[in-house]
């Protein structure tokens, strides 16, 4: 009962990431669907994980996951720090070579 | 690890040091870079003489470091190491003297004369690897020392004519790396032993061998200029004349053969060369460059031009003399070796001091310059006869060697390649002569310098006629025991195993 | 040997990773910025740490150090061998020459060196605790520590362009250490063990293993800018100053790679990986022919230098297209190559950044063919620029050279030998933009240049590290030797 | 031995005095005494005489043997004579001092090639001397002497070419250089054809063989007297040399090559004579009769080819004949600069010493021609069994000897008409007597002992042979005068077709040189500026990277997912 819970909670984390990942394209929201996906991906694997592993996915997720979410909020800031900077054009623009 | 161990690196280290301290100097301190530079170059001939009569007596001068488990760095003088590092150095000292003269008063002379001897001691790197990999890497230093040289003046035209010049030698270079490689993977590591490296070994995939002879020379063919690898010499003639005399005769054109001749006679051996059957088409190849090359430099009416497309075919001389199986082709492919090499420095230093003195680069222009500077057109002319091969100049005894190896591996249509050459050589010098001596002088002279007394400086004539003068020496006085030619016939002895 | 450790073992690593911490605790607790006597003593320190590490490692050879407890059943802990501490040595070598380059170069910006410092010291630590953990959680710590201090590196002058840049460069670290975390859950629940080389803990391969080597080499390609992934790194090192885009492309490229290097080298027996060494191979051999060729096209000094890294990035990944076809001791020889490509590129990258930050800033112009006559003015930057420029193409006597021997002998030692092709071609190219440059400098210039000239001391670090990746070919043995030392099964 | 060294050594060492200006003005006057140890050694010597350089070249070696001291008889006689000629004749020439360089290396190589015993040293010699000639021949430095130097010189390279195809040859099939030892493996291996035909066509071209002899008559004419003296004289009597060194006579029987010596002898005589009685200048004239008599030696050395027994006298035969005609041929080219002024009998004995070179050629009896030919005649054998015109030799040679006679007679009326033209100088007049006596008195008495005996010629059977052909000769003249056709042939006959070819490839060359670029060089413009183009162009690769870099976060789950594919993949499988 509780695998059917968790498979069906990943399941959810996983869709959301994907359809966050394709649906907006600036760098921060993108981070986050990424963060989605990934979280989902835990929970999948705590389905099959052995009783004595337990401990070290724990651990891993811990660890992990904040500090990814603190590198998605360092990117939104950037970003918006970046808009502030007036610099309206297309952020890609002036990549190239002749600049 | 005696004296005799340290002997090769001292000698190597002679322009090393040369160069780095030469690079240290301010632009204006010229008395010091010459002292060093004449210095060093008086220390290297006094320590390849050394080591030559150290080798003529039999001593073993080898330098070894082992860079890492399977791959050494190894620098061992033999008879021909001696005769190709006493070539140098000796011309290394005249080019010096001629190099100060001709650049009295262009900007980055530090920069050039720095590069000048690290160009000489890869050369002499070159001369004295103890195996393929140490060749391998003064080859490839050589073709960086010398890309400075070549782009001196700075202008569009030489940077156009560096930028060809280091593509050829890069892809050279290249090929000769993966052959290396190839033949290093298959054999390990390759010492250059007088009767041959390959013969004994186990390999028994003769297609490999063939395939790594021909990757080989390929590499190699670009500095020696073979056929269709040549049109970097002649775009290079944009340099100043003391590079493209030093370039021409001796460093970076000779290299490309003196490597064909280590691969062919310390490497695969030349018995088992012959039984793979890669003398032969090598022969041919070496024959088209002969025939091309007097053609083209008939066609030629820049005299530097004319000289170069000369040297295209007279360097594949000594790569014919290889390929004839016997001492004779042996003796006659050294001894070109060393001869060509005077006589092509000679030609260069006259073109050079024509062009310094009278502004004069076409032949067209030559009208009469005997007359006006007759040391410098006898140099020439006898230079211009060598050439030929007219005895009893040095030209005529490897002309001579060779014409007989050529029956002798009854490979009788090379005897009419070498008299067809020899006729587009008298085609191509003659008319020169001609103008030079039977011309008269034009009203004035593009942009003529006096010089009070002499025809041209001292720093420039006495190079010139330093060299003709060996050039004449090496020719009669063959027989003597320490000339060329005599050295020649001792290194076929230990090759042949006579 | 595997041992839970005394103290007296923990002492000196853990030492090494928190130095440089304390050092930046230090030097923002200061009012006035770090001056020159601070930096030689932080960096003195460091030194001995390093030597002391090196020379314990020699003497007793290679072993784990594992936290007590639960973390240690995970393979959590320290991993003390050659490799590392090579790696230990190269990056004090280089950090101290860019500690000094870059304290000579913002000598009078006191307001961006007060700030540099506590970027440059802590990404130091990151990286001595990269090179020295044993299993992917401490990794992953000291992954993001060095993420954080390369985003503000990237963005220090805070203009437009580089936070840009910077943006970018933190979506690749995201997105490569997620994929490399998600990698370590997979081998956690397969293999129960966080350990690097899983080998330790169990030996029968399985379909964990297989995944997660997946994700985890997707995510390091990522994050080392392997060919396709490749597009944050010109920008992000291209507009960043010369000195602090030195220590990036000389250190932080090569984390991901020796992560990954380890990883493979210690399991690349577990999992048959042919296939997926030969799809590295391809993304590698990409990787050569496009950087080469864009950094022939470069117009600005400073992006050929950062279009060269992924260039040469092409020749590190080669390994392991390698590694999966050897046997065992043709493997070595792939390893030492890589090993020595790593070497000689991280001290000749280093080198070329900061001889071209000289050059830029001497003649005020990012472009190159400013640089027309610019040998008279310049000689030494020139000189350390052209001999570093040697090692990268490849040519005799510099460390690039050897590196491509072995390379080449490893390639025709597993028989695919069209990755030496790939080698040559490589050379070829580089040799190509590297000579590019060489060309512009010989061109003699139209007039007096209005050259301004910069501090004699920035070009000291620059000519050290020119002279040792060309003298790196000379001396290979050593290097080679300290990558032997392994920690005994 | 000093003898022989001091021969050789003294040309060079006067030459190494030129390098000074004003020692080379004055070099002039020491032409004369620079040839008399030559003279010296060719009278005085014993015959056995050899001096080695083992470290000269490849090991020199020079000597003297019966054969060759008619040869340096001839040389030192006429490098005497005619020195003392040339300094009187150029005294006041302005480059005199050039004149002397190029005519003490011209003797120089000369005198070597006599002395020499070894192939290289030979060949030394022989080169020195080609081309220190052509300075002799392009003196004047008008624009015929320029042309018909280029023409010496592109004949003279030639010939070098393949003379050097056959020593190569030669060389190899010998361990030893020793010409005798040359020979001798020469004719052990069979005389392989390409060795023998490359020694006739090398030698052939400096002999002035039939169809090798376009630059003789165009160089005599332009070349100053002494020079065209010594060029006649001696010069061309080194390609004789040449052959009688190299060619196995008496060693081997070679009929065919015998034949076709003979053969082209004949033509050579004949056709040069016919050719010369159409000419007006004397020089020419004297040219084409110098090719004409080399015509008769070449066909008295095919017959020594072609029967080996009779070899040995034969040569000594053409080496008599050619020190007669030598002699005869310097005197009669003096003579044609020599203007006797005075009146009464000096004049008409004058006028005799002019016709006496003449009368020998012609070999009237008493003179140095009658005992030549009577020698000749004698070593001559009956039958010539299966060899081309074997049995006609004989009757060839007489018709030769009217051929002779008419030419002879056709310069003598010509050197009748155009007395005014030469100098009064006494001492040109002095050295051409003296050339005239020696030719005359030398053959009376034998300068050595084994040489040949002489023959006065004054015995009936002798005297009736030797005066037909002249009697037959003049009458022929008498008629060939009197029909007054007049013929005209430029001087160097058949070269117009190859100089035409010559012309045409020259301006392709030039033209080559000015405009046409070469292959190579368009090819390698082509790719620097393709590679300029590329590093201006090309924004699709531009557009690729901004693009990778858009989407590079879908890429990389591109990648994530291509990774994990083949992971599963190798699971799967």
């Amino acid at each position: 009962m509780l695998e059917l819970m968790f498979t069906l909670v990943g399941g959810l984390l996983l869709m959301a990431g994907i359809w966050l990942f394709l649906s907006r394209r600036d760098f921060a929201l993108r981070a986050l669907a990424f963060l989605l996906l990934t979280l989902g991906g835990f929970v999948l694997l705590l389905v099959f994980v052995p009783s004595d592993h337990l401990s070290g996915l724990i651990l891993l997720a811990a660890l992990g996951l904040p500090v990814s979410l603190a590198l998605a909020v360092l990117a939104r800031f950037l970003q918006r720090r970046l808009w502030q900077l007036s610099d309206e054009v297309d952020p890609d623009a002036g990549e190239g070579r002749h600049d | 690890m005696s004296f005799n161990d340290w002997l090769p690196l001292l000698v190597l280290s002679t322009s090393l040091f040369a160069a780095f301290i030469i690079f240290g100097l301010r632009e204006w301190q010229h008395r010091w870079r010459e002292a060093i530079n004449l210095f060093a170059a008086v220390a290297k001939i006094v320590l390849v003489a050394y080591m030559g009569w150290g080798v003529a007596e039999g001593i073993e001068y080898e330098t070894r470091f082992q860079l890492t488990p399977e791959l050494a760095f190894v620098l061992r003088a033999d008879s021909l190491t001696i005769a190709f590092a006493g070539l140098s150095s000796l011309l290394w000292l005249c080019t010096t003297i001629y190099a100060i003269g001709y650049l009295e008063d262009s900007p980055n002379r530090s920069r050039f004369f720095g590069f000048f001897s690290f160009c000489v001691a890869s050369t002499l790197g070159v001369a004295l690897a103890g195996n393929l990999f140490t060749f391998l890497v003064f080859y490839e230093i050589l073709t960086l020392s010398t890309y400075p040289l070549v782009v001196h003046r700075g202008t569009e035209k030489a940077l156009r004519a560096g930028r060809t010049y280091v593509a050829y030698a890069l892809a050279g270079g290249a090929v000769l790396l993966i052959a290396v490689a190839w033949l290093h993977h298959l054999v390990g590591d390759l010492d250059f032993i007088a009767g041959g490296q390959l013969v004994n070994s186990a390999v028994a995939d003769d297609g490999a061998l063939i395939a790594i002879f021909a990757l080989l020379i390929v590499g190699l063919g670009v500095k020696a200029a073979l056929v269709p690898l040549h049109s970097w010499l002649p775009q290079a003639m944009v340099a100043p004349a003391p590079v493209s005399a030093l370039l021409h005769a001796v460093a970076v054109v000779k290299a490309g053969v003196f490597g064909m001749v280590r691969v062919v006679y310390d490497l695969y051996g030349v018995h088992f060369a012959s039984d793979l059957g890669v003398l032969e088409p090598l022969a041919w190849v070496a024959a088209a460059t002969i025939i091309y090359g007097s053609v083209q430099a008939l066609l030629q009416s820049d005299l530097k031009r004319r000289l170069a497309y000369s040297t295209v075919s007279q360097v594949s001389y000594v790569t014919l003399g290889i390929t004839l199986f016997g001492p004779l082709g042996t003796i006659g492919g050294v001894v070109h070796l060393i001869h060509q090499g005077l006589m092509k420095i000679t030609l260069f230093f006259c073109a050079g001091n024509y062009a310094e003195t009278l502004g004069v680069h076409g032949v067209r222009a030559l009208d009469g310059a005997g007359r006006r500077m007759p040391w410098t057109s006898m140099a020439f002319t006898v230079a211009a006869f060598g050439m030929i091969g007219a005895p009893p100049l040095a030209g005529f005894i490897s002309k001579w060697y060779l014409g007989q190896a050529a029956v002798a591996a009854d490979m009788h249509f090379m005897v009419w390649v070498l008299v067809v050459s020899t006729v587009l050589n008298a085609a191509y010098f003659l008319p020169i002569v001609y103008r030079l001596w039977f011309r008269s002088q034009p009203a004035d002279w593009p942009h003529e310098r006096i010089w009070g007394r002499h025809e041209t400086s001292l720093w420039l004539l006495l190079p010139t006629l330093a060299t003709a003068f060996f050039v004449i020496v090496a020719g009669v006085f063959a027989g003597v025991a320490f000339s060329p030619l005599s050295w020649s016939i001792f290194m076929a002895e230990d090759v042949y195993g006579l | 040997m595997r041992v839970r450790g005394g103290m007296t073992d923990w002492l000196l690593p853990l030492l090494l990773i928190v130095q440089p911490l304390l050092w930046a605790v230090w030097a923002l607790s200061r009012r006035k910025p770090l001056g020159g006597p601070g930096l030689a003593v932080g960096v003195g320190v460091n030194g001995a740490l390093t030597l002391g590490i090196a020379l314990n490692l020699l003497a007793e050879g290679g072993r784990v150090l594992l936290l007590p407890g639960l973390a240690g059943d995970l393979g959590i802990g320290l991993r003390l061998d050659g490799v590392g501490a090579l790696f230990v040595i190269l990056t004090w070598l280089i950090a101290s020459c860019c500690v000094m380059q870059v304290h000579w170069y913002f000598r009078d910006q006191p307001l961006l060196r007060k700030r540099v410092w506590h970027l440059v010291l802590p990404l130091w630590s990151g990286m001595n605790l990269i090179w020295l953990a044993n299993d992917f959680l401490l990794i992953y710590l000291g992954m993001e520590v060095v993420a954080f201090c390369v985003v503000g590196l990237i963005a220090l002058n805070g203009q437009a362009q580089p936070l840009r840049s910077a943006m970018r460069y933190l979506q690749a670290v995201l997105l490569g250490t997620l994929a490399l975390l998600l990698g370590a859950g997979v081998l956690v629940v397969g293999h129960g063990t966080l350990a690097v080389t899983v080998a330790d803990q169990s030996h029968e391969p399985g379909p964990y293993l297989a995944v997660a080597s997946a994700l985890i080499t997707a995510g390091l390609t990522y994050r080392a800018a392997l060919f396709p992934l490749h597009t944050w790194l010109p920008p992000a090192h291209g507009s960043s100053y010369a000195p602090l885009s030195a220590l990036l492309s000389a250190l932080v490229t090569k984390a991901s790679f020796y992560i990954l290097a380890r990883y493979w080298l210690a399991n690349e027996t577990l999992f048959a990986s042919e296939l997926l060494g030969g799809m590295v191979g391809v993304m590698a051999s990409a990787a050569i022919l496009w950087g080469g060729w864009m950094a022939w096209r470069q117009v600005k000094l400073k992006m050929l230098v950062a279009y060269s890294s992924v260039n040469q990035v092409g020749y590190f990944f080669l390994m392991f297209p390698l590694i999966a076809a050897a046997t065992p001791e043709v493997a070595e020889t792939a390893r030492n190559g890589a090993m020595l490509q790593v070497i000689s590129h991280a001290l000749a990258k280093a080198a070329l950044f900061m001889a071209a930050g000289n050059l830029v800033m001497g003649i005020a112009s990012e472009r190159i063919d400013g640089l027309a006559g610019v040998s008279r003015f310049l000689p030494i930057s020139l000189l350390s620029f052209g001999l570093a420029g040697v090692s990268i193409m490849g040519l005799p006597p510099s460390g690039g050279f050897l590196a491509k021997w072995t390379l080449l002998q490893a390639s025709l030692g597993t028989g695919q030998w069209w990755w030496a092709l790939v080698i040559v071609t490589g050379g070829f190219l580089s040799a190509a933009y590297i000579f590019r440059v060489y060309r512009q400098t010989y061109l003699e210039g139209p007039g007096e240049h209005d050259f301004h000239y910069g501090s004699l001391w920035l070009e000291v670090a620059p000519m050290l590290l020119a002279f040792l990746a060309v003298g790196l070919g000379l001396v290979a043995g050593m290097p080679l030797a300290l990558l032997d030392v392994e920690v005994a099964p | 031995m000093m003898l022989l060294s001091l021969t050789l050594l003294l040309p060079l060492v006067l030459l190494l005095g030129a390098v000074w200006r004003p020692w080379r003005e004055r070099l002039v006057w020491v032409l004369l005494p620079a040839a008399l140890p030559a003279l010296a050694l060719a009278l005085l010597a014993d015959d056995a005489l050899s001096l080695s350089l083992p470290s000269l070249l490849t090991g020199l070696e020079f000597g003297l043997d019966g054969l060759r001291r008619y040869f340096l008889l001839l040389g030192a006689l006429l490098w005497v004579l005619a020195g003392g000629f040339a300094t009187a004749y150029l005294r006041t020439d302005e480059r005199r001092g050039r004149f002397a360089v190029f005519w003490l290396l011209t003797m120089t190589g000369n005198l070597g090639l006599i002395l020499a015993f070894d192939l290289v040293g030979f060949y030394t010699a022989f080169v020195l001397m080609t081309f220190s000639g052509y300075g002799l021949v392009v003196h004047t430095a008008t624009p015929e002497a320029i042309r018909a130097g280029r023409i010496y010189l592109v004949m003279a390279v030639l010939g070098e070419g393949a003379l050097l195809a056959g020593l190569f040859h030669a060389a190899a099939l010998s361990d030893s250089l020793l010409l005798s030892d040359i020979r001798q493996t020469i004719a052990a291996a069979g005389a392989p054809n390409l060795i023998i035909s490359m020694l006739l066509l090398g030698f052939g071209v400096k002999a002035g063989m039939a169809l090798l002899h376009f630059w003789l008559p165009l160089a005599h004419p332009v070349a100053p007297t002494p020079a065209s003296a010594v060029l006649s004289g001696v010069m061309i009597k080194a390609g004789l040399l040449g052959w009688i060194l190299f060619l196995p006579f008496g060693e081997l029987a070679l009929p065919g090559w015998g034949g076709l010596m003979i053969a082209v002898g004949v033509l050579g005589s004949l056709g040069a004579a016919f050719v010369g009685v159409t000419q007006d200048s004397p020089k020419t004239i004297l040219a084409y009769s110098s090719i004409s008599q080399m015509g008769l030696m070449l066909i008295l050395l095919g017959v020594a080819l072609a029967v080996p027994d009779a070899a040995p006298a034969l040569l000594v035969g053409v080496a008599f004949y050619a020190l007669h005609h030598g002699l005869a041929k310097g005197a009669l080219f003096m003579s044609t600069a020599v203007m006797p002024t005075t009146s009464g009998w000096p004049r008409h004995a004058l006028w005799l010493a002019v016709v006496w070179p003449g009368l020998a050629l012609m070999g009237a009896p008493l003179s140095s021609g009658a005992s030549a030919k009577i020698a000749v005649k004698s070593a001559l054998p009956e039958s010539l069994p299966d060899v081309f015109l074997g049995d006609w030799v004989k009757p060839l040679l007489s018709v030769g000897a009217i051929a002779t006679t008419v030419l002879v007679m056709h310069l003598l009326m010509v050197l009748r008409d155009q007395k005014k033209a030469g100098s009064t100088e006494r001492a040109l007049s002095a050295f051409w007597l003296l050339t005239v006596g020696s030719g005359a008195l030398l053959l009376w008495f034998t300068p050595w002992p084994e040489a040949l005996p002489m023959h006065s010629g004054l015995n009936s059977g002798d005297a009736a042979e030797l005066l037909w052909p002249m009697a037959v000769g003049v009458v022929l003249y008498g008629l060939w005068l009197g029909s007054g056709v007049r013929l005209r042939i430029p001087a160097a006959d058949l070269l117009v077709l190859p100089e035409a070819v010559m012309r045409v490839l020259a301006r392709r060359v030039s033209q080559a040189r000015r405009g046409g670029r070469l292959f190579e060089d368009w090819l390698i413009d082509r790719v620097h500026r393709l590679g300029e183009r590329v590093l201006a162009g090309q924004p699709s690769l531009e557009r690729l990277e901004r693009a990778m870099r858009r989407q590079s976060a879908a890429l990389f789950m591109l990648i994530l997912l291509i990774f994990s594919a083949i992971a599963v993949a190798v699971l799967l499988l």
